[in-house]
């Protein structure tokens, strides 16, 4: 099995690296670039414990091969922040205690955060439906859906100025 | 002067009962936070487990020899390389590593370690294991059967007297009680008497087993490993390695949840002992498949529950029967339900007896008020049955006959201090309880108790020259626990939670702690911390009193400051921590404090669940549309996270009511071992819930805490059963109410309406 | 294994016709890395064919849509022509798994991992959806209810792979609706899912109906005379206890982990009359 | 005097008693005392049980004080997940 060649902008940054032919994009960035934010929960994306986006689409990394994102632009927990700055999501996850063992954390900050730019001002229900893909075992969800409502409230405030 | 022993709840909390940022949050929101499987050491191998393929079947013979000649294959591992263990680790041992049968699917029969993950997997297949294959059992019914398949020829049950002349799949037999139920019935208006199952569920911790072991050649040793308790890593791995304790020292990474699960070794003697013949680190990480497959489950069951009323509303006598499935091993579960079963009301006669019964399936970890929740389920909904026959609101029904202080618990012990009757009025009065139901939609409710515990403890705290505290403690924190640690620091200290630290110190650093489990980490880690900052401010006013050349007496503590008192009050300006600590060096070295003991008095806890469904009676789906927790927390250190612990077992609860459970075929293999078909639930399911924190000061704890995480996850199963047989008529027997199951009840309630 | 992602459709082809071992077409992936990941398969190619240009857009054609096979889930719920030609199609597709599943999974995806509980399948044969297959000998059209043959089986050459998928033009009046039965909100394999695409005349009588069934035979089902319990009617009380009881009898279903034969051919009917309502709904307009 | 009650489990062990009353001022001496009397019951003391004193559990504390007419009741050993 022949590794392949693979060059791609990662949080920004270029990145060159060889991977398996069946490796995935999650064991690329975790086992190759060192990227370890994005977890793996389960390999069947059932969990979205490994959310990235991958262009303009929140993607489970575990069903993605490193091969694929040739040219392509991928972002990650790791590059949410802006330098020193959280984001308003993460900041609201710590503050609303959305997090318990913290580790489906860094998949739920993606995907709400795709929804977030896509859809600034979300339902409860909507919100719901857009992370049923994210499983969260320890806190029946009630404060992370509140810390997405909360953060959509804050930016929208913010967006008016 | 500080008083050591002072127990008693103190009032004005400063710090404690605040909502504070927790300390590892920027970590976790960032992704930089380090659990099992995010690390790398230098020369580092990857270990593969082969599992067996059989739920039953001998091991004839074993040839690696293929998997060793594959070029980057470092070492292989079997049973034989593993010695004889005291007889308290041989279970485990042999759990870890199948010794002679394969006792389940998914059983370890041998490992690898190769220089990468695609060569490990393939030297795997290159293993060649002859089986003999055995009829196997995976009911827990069938198993008690008289020709069941023995899973070990040498298990006798226990607990029986005369020892029973034959082997049998009954590991243990457990009894408890008081009273004459013979009588008791004798005086009762009606009697119910129903039949449950319940089906297996997983802890379903998101994180899967991890780790990452170093045998070095001088007999040194490390483990690095998402635990709830690495000291029992340690103190297990060395047993079963033949290993000085000294010798092994293990860290714990941060962990993506346990609930029970993670109280148990899989991977870890393996890859120390692959390490330790490979010469090289090793690191494992388990699959989802491997997770259900081979890890957690709790327990199947098979209940029978008897219990008579009298017409004025006074339960009279209670009876249960349990039959726990335990998997390959035997257990403590099924004796814990049977000491769960009635322990919220009083009762004069009442029994419950329960079988630890042995199947061909992963041996049973605990999970979360281990086998509570299951027997809460028949018995809960007997009461709540008996509280329709007898036209009585299901609350009040209980009320009447709740346990109280005095009473005789139906485990045995009179109760102290219990919280049982407030928790109910609470959830009487509560708004949800006192709304008027949604169209469409029905209610049920159910209580339900947990024990809570203590246990082995080790802290210590040091002052830092320039104020700021440090905390180091040894039980993982899987629920933000560091940040309750922080606040009783500082509450105690007069400090900001800001200038007070908390980590998780490895096995070398601290003397021994229990596992976080058992409800027991802000209650006892709290309990020694406090104790362990009264040391130091002790020193710290001895310091003073001395820098002032009074008597220590005449120093107090007060906001973070000694101050003179007494007859020398106002003599001297007060001298804070950052003052005492920049001038510990000369006043006698640093300063610190610590604690060691074994954390009695965690005082048991309640809990009132509170469900509004819908159910699609063409369909069989039940939709939780509102859903609320009343819980006594004793005292909340940090709200949020006990509010979160409510939340998170109410969810675990309705998941396991609704549509989780292990799926075997009739060859014995689990059908479900991944997060599509083993249905835990999405977010989308849930609406928010609803936590009600009761304060009813435990007063084993100095600030009155109880255990909060466990007693959540025992009323779901029977809240909702109830809510589904006040929305449909329909009784439910047997868990999961998976729409199937429910369908076809209702189909059948509605021919013979 | 090796991995290779052609430009050309004619690269695809050649890349196929040329391959010894066992090949893999690669679209959105959700599936087949599932399997990889599982090491359920282990092809020796793997050819990605989300960088041919052609398979990658939602074209209008005489009054309907071709659909790239490279088109996701997501794209397509997000084309408003589609959606409003197509509603019960751009549903069905939006409920293949998760978020993260609808930025990468694709219709034709859903169609060749062959499923029987292929949610989007349906749908699509009850809209009369015709597939362009591309091979070696070049491209030929086939109705979407003749490729899936069994479980996982599919009447798709070695040699061949799906180019897109054309979701015709239809009548006024007309309407189509998909629904499943899960045991939870999302996340879950259909226990049984049914689609119908029906079109009415002026006075509102059912002139034309097509029902499909999903997860209750070894493949979706195309159940004529389930149509034909609609057609003729103005889709009343009485015309949906018929369809439901066609429904429940053309259902083969098996136990399994997800549900019962009993359940499933309960469930079926219930579900049908439901998607019968909400389809007569959009072509009532 | 302390009343000790043994969980159903002990009984056997105990030549099917389970009521006891005696002088003893810790949990330890009534563990002492017990085995004396019934040696079978030494292991099961030693590593598999939890006593309630009055209500109060302890899971592995020899050394409780026991006040004046106590009910010492050994359970089974409690664990936790």
């Amino acid at each position: 099995m022949a590794n392949i060649q693979v060059s791609t902008k990662i949080n920004g940054d270029t990145y060159e690296f060889l991977c398996r032919p069946d490796e995935t994009l999650l064991e690329v960035l975790r086992d190759r670039i060192g990227l370890t934010g994005s977890k793996e929960g389960c390999a069947s994306g059932d969990c979205g414990a490994c959310s990235v986006m991958l262009g303009d689409r929140v993607v489970s990394s575990c069903l993605v091969l490193g091969a694929e994102v040739e040219g392509q632009e991928v972002n990650t927990i790791e590059g949410m922040a802006d330098g020193g700055n959280l984001h308003p999501l993460q900041r609201n996850f710590i503050k609303f205690a959305a997090l318990q063992c913290g580790f489906c954390t860094p998949g739920f900050l993606v995907a709400a955060k795709a929804l977030l730019d896509k859809n600034p001002d979300p339902t409860e229900t909507e919100i719901r439906y857009w992370l049923a893909g994210n499983l969260c075992r320890c806190t029946g969800y009630d404060k992370i859906v509140r810390a997405v409502l909360h953060t959509a409230e804050e930016m929208r405030g913010q967006a008016r100025g | 002067m500080a008083d050591i022993d002072r127990l008693e709840k103190v009032d004005g909390f400063k710090v404690v009962g605040t909502r504070p940022n927790r300390p590892d949050g920027v970590d976790k929101v960032t992704g930089r936070a380090r659990f099992g499987a995010d690390i790398h050491a230098p020369g580092m191998l990857i270990g593969k487990v082969l599992r067996s393929p059989h739920p039953h079947a001998k091991i004839l013979s074993i040839d690696t020899t293929r998997a060793l000649a594959l070029s980057g294959v470092k070492a292989v591992l079997t049973s034989d390389d593993f010695g004889d263990v005291p007889a308290m680790h041989q279970a485990t041992l042999h759990n870890v590593m199948a010794h002679n049968k394969a006792l389940y699917e998914g059983h370890a029969i041998a490992a690898v370690a190769a220089v990468d993950v695609a060569i490990a997997r393939k030297a795997i297949k290159l293993i060649d294991v002859e089986y003999e294959i055995l009829p196997h059992v995976t009911d827990v019914d069938a198993a008690m059967a008289e020709d069941a398949p023995l899973l070990h020829e040498d298990n006798f049950t226990s607990g029986i007297d005369p020892k029973p002349s034959k082997p049998s799949n009954i590991a243990t037999w457990s009894e408890f009680g008081h009273g004459n139920l013979d009588e008791g019935f004798s005086q009762a208006d009606i009697i119910l008497e129903r039949e449950f199952t319940t089906e297996a569920t997983h802890q379903g911790y998101i994180e899967p087993h991890a780790c990452l072991a170093t045998y070095s050649e001088d007999g040194n040793s490390e483990i690095w490993c998402t635990t709830q308790g690495h000291f029992l890593v340690r103190d297990t791995c060395a047993a079963l390695l033949d290993i000085a304790v000294s010798r092994l020292r293990v860290t714990a990474s941060e962990i993506g949840g346990g609930f029970g699960g993670k109280t148990v070794v899989y991977l870890e003697p393996l890859a120390l002992a692959l390490s330790r013949k490979a010469g090289r680190p090793v690191k494992m990480v388990m699959s989802r498949s491997e997770v259900f497959r081979s890890t957690g489950p709790t327990s199947s069951s098979s209940m029978r529950v008897k219990i008579g009323v009298r017409k004025d509303g006074r339960i009279i006598a209670a009876d249960a029967h349990l039959n726990y499935q335990s998997g390959a091993f035997g257990g403590f579960i099924a004796m814990l339900g049977a000491m769960c079963a009635y322990a919220c009301y009083s009762l004069e006669n009442v029994r419950a007896t329960a079988n630890e019964v042995l199947t061909n399936r992963p041996m049973q970890a605990s999970y979360r008020a281990p086998g509570a929740p299951i027997v809460n389920f028949a018995v809960e909904s007997v009461i709540d049955e008996l509280a329709v026959e007898l036209e009585l609101d299901p609350i009040e029904f209980r009320l009447m006959n709740a346990a109280k202080e005095g009473d005789r618990s139906s485990y045995g012990p009179v109760f102290d201090q219990i919280g049982l009757i407030q928790t109910l009025e609470t959830a009487r009065d509560h708004p949800h309880y006192q709304a008027t139901l949604a169209k469409g939609q029905a209610r049920g409710m159910a209580v339900g108790f947990w024990f809570n515990f203590g246990g082995l403890t080790s802290v210590s705290l040091n002052v830092n020259f320039d104020g700021t505290v440090t905390v180091s403690v040894g039980r993982p924190d899987i629920g933000g626990s560091r940040a309750a640690m922080c606040q009783m620091a500082a509450e105690e200290l007069g400090i900001p939670y800001d200038n007070v630290r908390t980590i998780i110190a490895d096995t070398s650093s601290l003397g021994f702690n229990d596992t976080t489990d058992g409800s027991r980490t802000t209650f006892a880690n709290g309990l020694a911390i406090i104790r362990a900052a009264r040391g130091a401010i002790r020193d710290m006013c001895a310091r003073a009193a001395k820098t002032w050349d009074i008597p220590e007496e005449a120093v107090e503590w007060v906001d973070g400051c000694a101050r003179p008192c007494g007859s020398n009050a106002g003599d001297f300006e007060p001298m804070c921590i950052a003052e005492i600590a920049r001038k510990s060096p000369k006043t006698g070295g640093p300063i610190a404090g610590h604690h060691e003991v074994n954390a009695e008095g965690a005082g048991v806890s309640f809990a009132v669940h509170i469900a509004d469904v819908k159910v699609d009676e063409e369909t069989g789906r039940t939709d939780i549309c509102r859903y609320t927790v009343v819980q006594d927390a004793g005292k909340a250190i940090h709200p949020a996270y006990v509010e979160g612990q409510y939340q998170g077992g109410a969810a675990q609860g309705i998941g396991w009511a609704l549509n989780e459970g292990y799926v075997y075929g009739d060859d014995g293999i689990m059908q479900n071992p991944g997060f599509l078909d083993y249905r835990m639930p999405v977010c989308s399911d849930l609406p928010m819930i609803e936590a009600k924190i009761i304060e009813i000061p435990n007063k084993g704890h100095p600030y009155g805490v109880r255990g909060v995480g466990e007693t959540s996850i025992v009323p779901p199963l029977a809240t909702v059963a109830n809510a589904i047989c006040s929305a449909t008529g329909v009784r439910m027997t047997q868990i999961p109410m998976a729409p199937p199951v429910l369908l076809k009840a209702i189909e059948k309630n509605n021919k013979q309406v | 294994m090796k991995y290779l992602a052609p430009t050309t459709i004619e690269g695809a082809v050649r890349l196929l016709s040329e391959a010894s071992g066992s090949t893999r077409i690669l679209a959105g992936g959700t599936d087949t890395i599932v399997q990889l990941n599982a090491e359920q398969i282990e092809p020796d190619l793997i050819v990605d064919i989300k960088r041919i240009g052609e398979i990658r857009g939602i074209t209008n054609e005489n009054g309907g849509f071709r659909i790239g096979a490279a088109v996701s889930c997501a794209e397509m719920t997000e084309h408003d022509g589609v959606r409003d030609l197509w509603p019960g199609c751009v549903e069905a597709a939006g409920l293949i798994g998760s978020t993260q599943v609808q930025g990468r999974a694709t219709i034709a995806g859903n169609l060749c991992n062959g499923s029987p509980a292929a949610d989007s399948v349906p749908a699509m044969v009850a809209a009369g959806a015709v597939v362009r297959i591309i091979g070696t000998d070049g491209s030929r059209d086939v109705a979407v209810e003749k490729i899936p043959v069994g479980p996982g089986k599919t009447s798709i050459g070695a040699d061949e792979f799906v180019h897109s998928i054309f979701l015709p033009p239809r009548p006024e009046r007309s309407g189509d609706a998909y629904l499943r039965f899960i045991p939870r909100t999302e996340m879950d394999i259909a226990v049984v899912g049914v689609g119908i695409n029906l079109t009415m005349d002026a006075s509102g009588v059912c002139t034309a109906a097509r029902v499909a069934l999903g997860a209750v035979a070894e493949t979706v089902l195309l159940v004529e005379e389930a149509g034909d319990t609609l057609i003729g009617t103005h889709i009343d009380d009485a015309a949906l206890d018929n369809l439901a009881r066609a429904v429940s009898a053309a259902c083969k279903p098996i136990n399994d982990k997800r549900g019962t034969v009993e359940f499933r051919t309960r469930v079926a009917g219930v579900l049908a009359k439901r998607v019968a309502k909400i389809a007569a709904e959009r072509a009532r307009g | 005097m302390v009343k000790v009650i043994l969980w159903g489990g002990l009984r056997d062990l105990a030549d099917g008693n389970s009521e006891f009353e005696f002088a003893a001022t810790t949990i330890h001496k009534v563990f002492l005392r017990l085995i004396a009397e019934y040696p079978g019951l030494e292991s099961e003391l030693e590593d598999n049980v939890s006593v309630a004193v009055d209500g109060q559990i302890y899971r592995d504390s020899l050394f409780v004080s026991l006040p004046e007419n106590a009910e010492v009741f050994i359970l089974p050993k409690l664990q936790g997940g």
